[in-house]
């Protein structure tokens, strides 16, 4: 810890044996540079990392868990419909610029966010995600409008109920905001500038409620500064700064963490868990809250509209053997779409046996041994759900020859096609692997996102018999209010779609993990990535 | 059927027409462009490498021509076999003007006269054996339709410049600098040829070595009848092998005579100094003749003196004239002198009979065009991507 | 040929006489009615006893030859996954040796040694193909540049500037990051292309020193046709600068195959290894299990050492001015 | 025939440079060795001329950088001496060698262009032997260069100082190395065929500067050439090679009124003269050098020599004669057989 | 002289000109591109069009590249899409540019500094056993992958023996002053010791790394020019002077050595190039590699397209200072 902290601190700061508690520097290795500052238009991981130590939503999410608690909001209640929602708010927060936390600034944030140029309609993705569309379409929306009904009560109405909302609000991009701040950095204006958007400038100096506070962006250097919000509502932070410094390169960020200049890193490679613990270093593994799966496209391979062609290859597969030999340890055989955290888990489903002859039956039943597969994987891609997907592809594809199956490869890289192919419409490929992190914690946000839209969805459902049927039946489960009725409907769903359609073949969760060094302590893991670091102390042997 | 082989019917056709003009070289100019320019090249000037000659070469005669480096022989001797396409004037060669054909015209034509090179080496190609460098022209004529006789012929053009017939399947770097020079002059022969031009074909060879060479182009000549133009700077070599002589100087020929009669009366003031430069194996010679002893270097062609271009080094230059009007190929009346005897010298008459005097000559510095690279060069490729 | 018999001093004697005697002195000096021996041969000759040549030559013989028997050498199939069983990405993230499995296996239980020798196949294959494709595009551009001098060597030449403009490598990693199907295509294209303008304008310098020299002079004197020149004189010699930097180039292009592997920009199917490949793969277990890295970049060194030794000998005995 | 020499040749004095059985061979490991210099003696006395006359690759060059310490420093042996004032230039210390270098014994080389070194002034590269040799500075040698440069006949000598060599003609060039040869007033001054590569109105030019300065000066010179003409018009002495050995020696007149090694012979019957009436056909030596034998056994130019008989072939022939005439041949021309 | 830079320059335009095209069709004309790199995982074909109309990218080639050439003559070349969203793309290269620039600075000072000295004693001592060793040397360190020389390089000196740091530009909290973007440099003018000495020890590693390949070839060359150059007549005739060994060397055979050297690392610039981008990967280096090797795998087209022309431009720009620099130290050029 003397290395660490002689490189990690200001070398003008004189000894830099800050031997504990309160103070210190949390160097932490981010793996890419954050897009900009506004966790509204930010799309990856790597900036919502960085913003989510300033920014708080109305709700969050109890830290190690997926629970939703409250934030910003004390409490929030709905009407009967379940349209009308009314959030109390706390009276002690104020923005890091000192202006005051209230139901205007709220409903002043909302309007920001629904308010959306052209430009911003695009960049703006979780907004459009989660709440389908903006001021100039407001026939589509879910979101209908907010009323600051008192200093401390905002109502938000929406167009219909959905099991999203208020979860939703601990998305990172519904972040509150200073209304000041948004206003004089002209936040909305976001423009087309030739192939990208071009930000203002209020994306670079962000105004937030939480634990940390903007410092400095110093780009020649990849560094982002943080420093304490001395002001915060609730504990103050232990550290007096985070410093997030962008490191590429996977093993430099692990050296750099074994020569002690960063404090930890995100998504270490499974491989090196074992070496990282005996360097005395602790790998936090969160649960899984992500399903790995084999998309099928029936669209681009009518064979493939066959259940027993779709069940035959589910059984031609070795999950057990992927996971233990492919997937880091916590990794589990999937038996549905989405991961056991989330409510509507149906734990009465048993994963697909592994067998071979079974496949080969049901492939010859349905008069297609031998059929061709045109299997696609990504490359230069790695997600929590698949850290390398070109080793699953292996192990997939050697299972499925093993039954007859012939495997024709496609690969594309992430950005350079591969996305474009899968969702194109209709999709390229006649199996793909895909996955998805849970954005909280939602079935909807998991079978919902896979089938619910039947034109444009993946698995090509619309040339299924029963594609519209799961549709309505998701969108209608989704508007049940009642917590317990809508759970048991995800799980008849989960039933259904596993035993009766099989539309795809869910494959596993994979715990996420990240890595701290010694000295480290208070990070809680969390299931969906979504750390805060205001828990952290750094120092003490 | 070996007796009756191209060598022989050819030899046979040439010998009656001795005497008979061959070649014809009228106003003859090359120029190469200077060019320069900052975005597109423009011509900017020319190196008139040969600048306005005349000459004529008779069937069977050997006519020699000599001069400094750089006056433009080779220029000269290429341009008449269009093989640098002259700028202007005509070459009339057996009735046909070869300077203005082009193409396959021209390519057929090239049967009936060849070329011989200074450089054994660099003129036979390093990749042929002396069989295909032999055949290629043959071929090229359409001359090898019989296999026999093209085999007969093959051998007969090695055993003619005297090389043994294993040769044949031989590489030109296992030959020694002589031997190569007969290969070429056997490729030379290989599509019979009325006129060889010869550039410098001894003098990249040691002296003994040189001699056997001179001695089997007289051979040939002798046995083909063949017509040789020759191209060399050592004045004594050209006087052994020809008949007449030219001397240039600076693209120009400012004499012309009998080979004897050159060395007995030269007229011009250039051939003068150039005869007594050269240096003769008897000391009691050299202890005793009078050296004219030029002073400055050749002018650069791209800017060659004006008049007479020999008047910045001419040890009998006059006021008059030399420097404004550039003299004609004439025949003067001296004594010695025969009515094929041209020089181009306003004085000449003067200088045979003594009324002018040598005077010391300031040499005039020349400071251009002694080469260096035009830019930086490129260093070899393995360096640039490693 | 010693003269028993005296020759009288020479004199004057018939053309017949006198070229009978050179012919006998002739004959006397190249008794060996064998054939001649071509430059190759002889550069060959001088070439087999140069030590750096041989090494080199040894090396890349020993490795042409493994990428030949590979399939039968190699104990395993190299997209079989015996080991796959024992891999546990934690604990045992890459099988170490065992019987049977001299090197161990790789991070998906393939035989190790066995995707080594495969490798050799795969690796020589695209450094070779990448190389012969470069020769044949800039052979081509180059012939044309070098055999009509004007507009088509302004052209072709202008072409190559902007090649060259931009940075080899840079362009190999634009080609490859840009393909929209990634294959072991892919990497022999953007290595090929790179090596096209250099090709070009080496091949263009020599060219223009051949259309100038005394030979080529000499064929067109002769009346030979224009293309059979071009195709039978300047081209073959002009070519000999460009095999050599071939030989040279052979090694770059592996050593550029696997930077772009590591870029991640290689052939993402690697059923058939191929070393850059392996080597790219190898790079998350740089800090655990160094050898996985190890292996793939001994053999490129060794291969591309013997190459550029091979090539950079070969130079040497081509290049006149070292030549005695 | 009897005409005056050129200059008195002392002939009798102590030698300047004398050369005795200088060996010099080449060969690279696992090769048979070559040797390029086989015994070669001649002796050169103050203000003398002596030449060294022969076909390429006799040795001429070798004899010279041999003399001069300038061979190539791997893949040689030298042996025998060269005794220059009482020291064996052969067994002197690289430094001391250096020492003497253009100072007592300067060398003028064949190619006037590679010999100038390219980035360098003129100027420059005169003074630079001053400086070293004289302990001047280059100010007080610039001006002693430019009186160098106009003593060679460089017209304009203060501009040139400053001119590059590619900016000065062949025979200009070749002036601009005399001058460097002579800046330190040699005693000894070797001259590797000086005129080769120029033309023969230069050639001329250069030789009559030669002449006169070595007049001038007193400095003894070694004149090596293949032309001999070139020879006759300047040596005192003249030794003819042959293989890297010295078959024939005499003064110039006696050397060609009455040249008596065939090989001689067939030099002074191969060219073409100038002086000589025309027609007659050249009587060449027979073969090229690349028939030669070893001499170990035998008469190397046995294989091309009109004269040679049985023992030729079978033994070596001997030094016939002194340090100012000898030959070395079983059969010399003009003596019955 | 002039004349020679003037026609250089206007070459090097319409080179580059057309570069600026080729780069452009040929980046439009492949799969991927801007709109799915903007949209990532949560697309669909609905937000594909709508994106596609918002940027013009529905619109016929030529008129982009129109609109494109419009533009860049403004001085804008768009914006990033993925390697900094929003941010300019011609700004991206100019913040990026200073530290390559000090990287390649001091990769070529360590090329040079060893591969001159070191390939002038190797020609020296040709087929020695110094000569060998260097000369494999200088290949196998060619052939190694840069990433793997630059593991070691970090294990050994970073990790193990803690000597320099791993990666990055500047320690972390280091207050510096930013002058130039030049760290050494900044330090330096600033008076700031500790930070140009904190700067110095970061750029150690990633220059060595880089250096590998430049090294091995102004070795070689050098070895090889020398080699020339000792056979040279005119070094024969300074022996002949009798100068000192010391003269020889310096006035008459490295100075002539040099010139091809110096067209050499002219042409290291586009080996320099190339070599950031592994080399800044790999030590984390914010400058233009990274930054390509970025735009390579997230598709950033617009920064893709600035970098390669600014690299184009760099390279054929510093050769062209490389040539005139050549004919200024040359006089056969020179006095021309
Ligand atoms: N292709 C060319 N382009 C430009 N200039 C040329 C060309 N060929 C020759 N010259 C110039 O023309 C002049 C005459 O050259 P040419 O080769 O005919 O001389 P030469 O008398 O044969 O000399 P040498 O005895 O050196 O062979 C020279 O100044 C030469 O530089
Ligand atoms: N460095 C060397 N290595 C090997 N052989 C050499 C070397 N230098 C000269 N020789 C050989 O030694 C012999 C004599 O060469 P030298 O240069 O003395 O000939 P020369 O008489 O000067 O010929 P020229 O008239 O061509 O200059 C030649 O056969 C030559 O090949
Ligand atoms: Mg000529
Ligand atoms: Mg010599």
């Amino acid at each position: 810890a003397a290395t660490l902290a002689s490189c990690a601190e200001s070398e003008r700061d004189g000894d830099g044996g800050s031997g504990g508690g309160d103070d210190g520097t949390f160097v932490f290795g981010a793996a890419g540079a954050p897009e900009m500052f506004d966790p509204y238009y930010a799309t990856d991981g790597e900036t919502f990392r960085i913003t989510r130590q300033m920014f708080e939503g109305l709700l969050g999410i109890e830290p190690g868990s997926a629970e939703v608690v409250p934030e910003l909001a004390t409490e929030w209640t709905s009407d009967e419909e379940g349209t009308e929602w009314t959030f109390t708010l706390r009276d002690d927060v104020t923005f890091h610029d000192g202006e005051p936390f209230n139901a205007e600034a709220v409903c002043y944030n909302f309007e920001r966010m629904f308010d959306q140029n052209d430009a911003g309609q695009v960049a703006g993705e979780y907004w459009g995600y989660v709440m389908g569309a903006y001021a100039n379409d407001p026939e589509n929306s879910l979101y209908q409008g907010c009323e600051a009904t008192d200093e401390f009560e905002a109502v938000i109405s929406i167009s219909r109920p959905t099991s999203g909302f208020p979860t939703m609000l601990t998305l990172e991009s519904l972040s509150m905001q200073s209304p000041k701040a948004l206003e004089e950095g002209d936040a909305n204006g976001i423009a087309s500038e030739g192939e990208g958007f071009s930000f203002p400038a209020y994306a670079d100096a962000p105004v937030g409620t939480g634990p940390f506070t903007f410092g400095e962006y110093d780009e020649a250097n990849g560094s982002i500064t943080l420093a304490r919000n001395d002001d915060y509502w609730g504990d103050a932070a232990q550290v007096s700064e985070i410093v997030f410094r962008v490191i590429p390169d996977e093993s430099t960020r692990r050296q750099e963490l074994e020569a002690g200049s960063i404090n930890g890193y995100d998504l270490p490679n499974p491989v090196d868990w074992a070496g990282l613990e005996e360097d005395g270093n602790s790998v936090e593994i969160r649960d899984p809250f992500n399903i790995l799966y084999l998309g099928l496209n029936p669209e681009a391979n009518p064979q493939l509209e066959d259940l027993r062609v779709r069940k035959a290859i589910y059984h031609a597969l070795n999950r057990e053997q992927l996971v233990q030999t492919q997937l880091p340890e916590g990794a589990a055989v999937a038996t549905q779409f989405m991961p056991d955290t989330v409510s509507g888990y149906n734990t009465e489903l048993e994963p697909y046996a592994y067998d071979p002859d079974e496949a080969k039956r049901l492939l010859a039943e349905a008069g297609a041994e031998g059929m061709t597969l045109n299997f696609a994987y990504p490359t230069e891609v790695s997600r929590p759900y698949m850290p390398d997907p070109q080793k699953i592809y292996e192990a997939l594809r050697t299972d499925l020859e093993a039954v007859g199956i012939k495997v024709k490869v496609s690969t594309a890289s992430w950005n350079g096609g591969y996305l474009d192919n899968v969702s194109g419409e209709p999709g390229k490929y006649d199996a793909y692997i895909l996955g998805w992190t849970g954005d909280y914690d939602s079935a909807y946000n998991f079978i919902g996102t896979f089938f619910g839209n039947l034109k444009d969805n993946d698995f090509g459902t619309d040339v299924m018999p029963w594609g519209k049927q799961l549709a309505d039946d998701l969108k209608a489960a989704d508007a049940i209010v009642d917590e317990d009725e809508r759970g048991a409907a995800w799980e008849e769903i989960n039933r259904q779609i596993m035993e009766e359609y099989l539309p795809g073949l869910p494959i596993s969760h994979s715990p996420p993990a990240l890595v701290v060094g010694p000295g480290v302590d208070g990070v809680i893991p969390s299931p969906l990535t979504a750390e805060e670091f205001d828990t952290v102390t750094v120092g003490g042997e | 059927m070996s007796g009756s082989t191209g060598l022989d019917q050819a030899r046979g056709a040439r010998t009656a027409a001795q005497g008979e003009v061959l070649v014809e070289v009228r106003d003859l100019e090359v120029h190469f462009p200077i060019k320069s320019g900052i975005v597109f090249d423009r011509t900017v000037g020319h190196v008139r490498a040969v600048d306005g000659v005349d000459l004529t070469i008779h069937r069977g005669e050997t006519y020699g021509l000599v001069g400094e480096s750089g006056c433009g022989k080779s220029t000269l001797g290429k341009a008449i076999l269009n093989l640098e396409p002259p700028t202007a004037g005509s070459v009339v060669f057996d009735g046909v003007d070869i300077a203005s054909l082009k193409g396959e015209a021209l390519r057929t034509e090239r049967k009936r006269f060849q070329m011989v090179f200074q450089d054994p080496m660099s003129s036979l190609d390093p990749r042929q054996t002396v069989e295909a460098l032999l055949l290629e022209g043959m071929r090229a004529h359409g001359l090898d339709t019989d296999k026999a006789a093209t085999h007969a012929r093959l051998r007969e053009l090695m055993s003619a410049v005297g090389l043994p017939p294993s040769g044949l399947k031989k590489y030109p770097h296992e030959f020694s600098g002589g031997q190569r020079q007969r290969i070429g002059i056997a490729r030379a022969l290989s599509v019979g040829p009325d006129l060889i031009v010869a550039d410098e074909p001894v003098s990249a060879l040691d002296v003994s070595i040189q001699a056997q060479v001179i001695n089997l182009l007289q051979d040939l000549q002798d046995e083909l009848g063949l017509t040789y133009l020759v191209v060399a700077h050592d004045l004594a070599v050209v006087r052994h092998i020809s008949n007449r002589i030219g001397v240039m100087y600076l693209g120009g020929l400012v004499e012309e005579s009998e080979a004897g009669e050159l060395y007995d009366v030269p007229l011009h003031p250039y051939t003068r100094a150039l005869m007594s430069a050269v240096p003769v194996p008897d000391p009691t010679l050299e202890d005793t003749r009078e050296q004219i002893l030029l002073t400055g270097d050749l002018p650069s062609p791209a800017h060659p003196p004006t008049g007479c271009r020999f008047h910045t080094r001419c040890p009998w230059r006059q006021e008059t004239r030399c420097d404004t009007e550039r003299p004609e190929l004439r025949v003067v009346q001296v004594d010695g002198a025969s009515s094929g005897h041209r020089v181009a010298c306003h004085f000449a008459e003067q200088i045979a009979a003594g009324e002018i005097q040598r005077h010391e000559v300031e040499p005039e510095l020349e400071l251009e065009g002694f080469g260096g690279p035009d830019g930086p060069p490129t260093p070899p490729e393995a360096y640039i991507a490693p | 040929m010693t003269s028993e018999t005296p020759q009288p001093p020479p004199q004057r004697t018939s053309y017949a006489d006198r070229r009978k005697q050179r012919l006998d002195a002739l004959a006397a000096a190249s008794a060996d009615e064998e054939g001649g021996v071509s430059l190759i041969l002889s550069a060959w000759r001088r070439l087999r006893r140069n030590p750096v040549f041989l090494v080199g030559l040894a090396i890349t013989v020993t490795f042409v030859v493994l990428a030949l028997v590979a399939p039968w050498l190699a104990p395993y199939d190299p997209a079989a996954r015996p080991l796959l069983d024992d891999i546990r990405p934690q604990s045992n993230p890459v099988p170490g040796p065992e019987p049977g499995h001299p090197l161990g296996g790789d991070d998906k239980g393939r035989d190790l040694l066995s995707r080594l020798l495969v490798g050799s196949q795969q690796t020589l294959m695209v450094g070779v193909l990448a190389t012969l494709f470069g020769l044949l595009g800039g052979v081509t551009l180059g012939t044309i540049a070098g055999a009509f001098a004007g507009w088509a060597d302004s052209l072709v030449m202008r072409i190559v500037d902007v090649m060259l403009s931009i940075p080899s490598l840079l362009l190999a990693f634009t080609i490859a990051a840009l393909a929209s199907s990634p294959s072991q295509w892919t990497l022999i294209v953007a290595i090929a292309t790179v090596q096209v303008p250099i090709f070009a304008r080496l091949l263009r310098g020599s060219m223009l020193g051949q259309r100038a020299s005394d030979h080529v002079l000499a064929a067109r004197s002769l009346g030979v046709k224009p293309h059979a020149i071009v195709f039978r004189h300047m081209l073959p010699n002009a070519l000999g600068p460009v095999i050599v930097q071939a030989t040279l180039v052979l090694a770059v292009a592996i050593i550029d195959a696997a930077a772009l592997s590591f870029l991640g920009l290689g052939n993402p199917d690697d059923r058939r290894p191929e070393w850059g490949q392996m080597l790219g793969a190898a790079q998350p277990y740089l800090g655990q299990e160094p050898h996985l890295a190890f292996y793939p970049a001994a053999c490129i060194i060794v291969v591309a050492l013997g190459f550029t030794l091979m090539g950079e000998s070969l130079r040497e005995a081509l290049d006149p001015k070292t030549r005695r | 025939m009897s005409t005056q020499p050129l200059h008195p040749a002392p002939r009798h004095g102590e030698p300047l440079l004398a050369v005795r059985d200088l060996r010099v061979t080449f060969g690279r490991r696992g090769e048979e060795p070559f040797r390029a210099v086989d015994g070669v003696s001649f002796d050169v006395r103050p203000g003398q001329t002596v030449g060294l006359v022969g076909e390429s690759g006799c040795g001429k060059s070798v004899t010279s950088l041999a003399v001069m310490g300038l061979l190539p420093t791997r893949g040689n042996t030298v042996e025998g001496s060269a005794v220059f004032d009482g020291e064996d230039l052969l067994s002197l210390s690289p430094a001391q060698m250096r020492d003497r270098r253009g100072a007592d014994i300067a060398m003028i080389f064949q190619d006037p262009l590679s010999s100038l070194n390219p980035v360098i002034q003129i100027g420059r590269q005169v003074t630079e032997v001053m400086e070293r040799h004289q302990g001047l500075s280059r100010k007080e040698a610039m001006p002693k260069a430019a009186d160098l440069l106009e003593r060679v006949g460089i017209p304009d000598p203060t501009a040139r100082l400053a001119s590059y060599p590619h900016q000065l003609s062949g025979g200009m060039r070749q002036r601009a190395l005399i001058a460097m040869a002579l800046a330190c007033q040699p005693r000894l001054l070797i001259a590797d065929e000086p005129t080769t590569a120029l033309d023969v109105t230069i050639q001329a030019q250069i030789l009559a500067l030669l002449k006169e300065l070595v007049v001038e000066t007193g400095t003894a010179m070694v004149m090596i050439t293949h032309d001999l003409g070139v020879v006759a018009g300047l040596c005192d002495e003249v030794n003819v090679l042959y293989g890297g050995k010295i078959v024939e020696r005499g003064d110039r007149h006696t050397l060609f009124a009455r040249p008596r090694h065939p090989y001689t012979v067939g030099l002074l019957s191969s060219i073409p003269r100038l002086d000589a009436p025309r027609g007659e056909p050249l009587s060449p030596i027979p073969g090229s050098v690349a028939d030669n034998l070893p001499w170990d056994d035998a008469c190397a130019f046995a294989p091309r020599c009109p004269n040679a008989l049985d023992v030729c072939v079978r033994e070596t022939p001997v030094w016939d004669g002194d340090d100012v005439v000898g030959l070395r041949c079983f059969n010399p021309m003009g003596v019955s057989r | 002289m002039l004349r020679f830079a003037v026609r250089r320059l206007l070459q090097m335009v319409g080179v580059l000109l057309v570069l600026s095209f080729l780069v452009f069709v040929w980046l439009r004309s492949l799969p991927g591109g801007p709109v799915s790199a903007l949209l990532g995982e949560r697309q669909t074909e609905a937000r594909r069009e709508a994106l596609e109309q918002a940027l013009g990218l529905d619109q016929p080639l030529p008129v982009q590249y129109l609109r494109f050439m419009q533009r860049a003559f403004r001085g804008d070349f768009g914006v990033s899409t993925q390697v900094l969203p929003g941010e300019d793309a011609l700004d991206i290269f100019l913040t990026r540019l200073p530290a390559t620039l000090e990287l390649s600075f001091f990769a070529l000072v360590i090329a040079i500094a060893l591969g001159i000295p070191l390939g002038y004693l190797a020609a020296r001592r040709k087929g020695t056993a110094l000569d060998t060793t260097t000369v494999i040397s200088s290949l196998v360190g060619v052939a190694v992958p840069v990433f793997f020389t630059a593991f070691l390089l970090k294990y050994f000196f970073a990790v193990e023996w803690n000597l320099l740091p791993v990666s990055g530009r500047q320690s972390i909290g280091l207050d510096a002053t930013r002058v130039t973007g030049l760290f050494v440099l900044d330090g330096i003018l600033t008076r700031e010791w500790d930070a140009a000495w904190d700067a110095l020890k970061h750029l150690v590693l990633p220059s060595v790394a880089l250096a590998t390949i430049p090294f091995a070839v102004v070795f070689r060359i050098t070895r090889a020019s020398v080699l020339d150059v000792l056979d040279e007549d005119y070094v024969r005739t300074a022996e002949a002077k009798g100068l000192t060994a010391r003269v020889i060397r310096g006035r008459h055979v490295l100075r002539n050595a040099m010139l091809p050297v110096v067209t050499t690392v002219g042409l290291q610039v586009g080996a320099l190039l190339s070599g950031a981008v592994l080399t800044e990967t790999v030590f984390s280096w914010r400058g233009v590699g990274q930054a390509l090797a970025e735009g390579f795998l997230q598709k950033d087209y617009p920064v893709l397209q600035v970098l390669i022309m600014a690299a184009a431009a760099i390279y054929v720009l510093v050769n062209l200072l490389v040539d005139i620099t050549y004919a200024l130290i040359d006089p056969r050029i020179r006095t021309r």
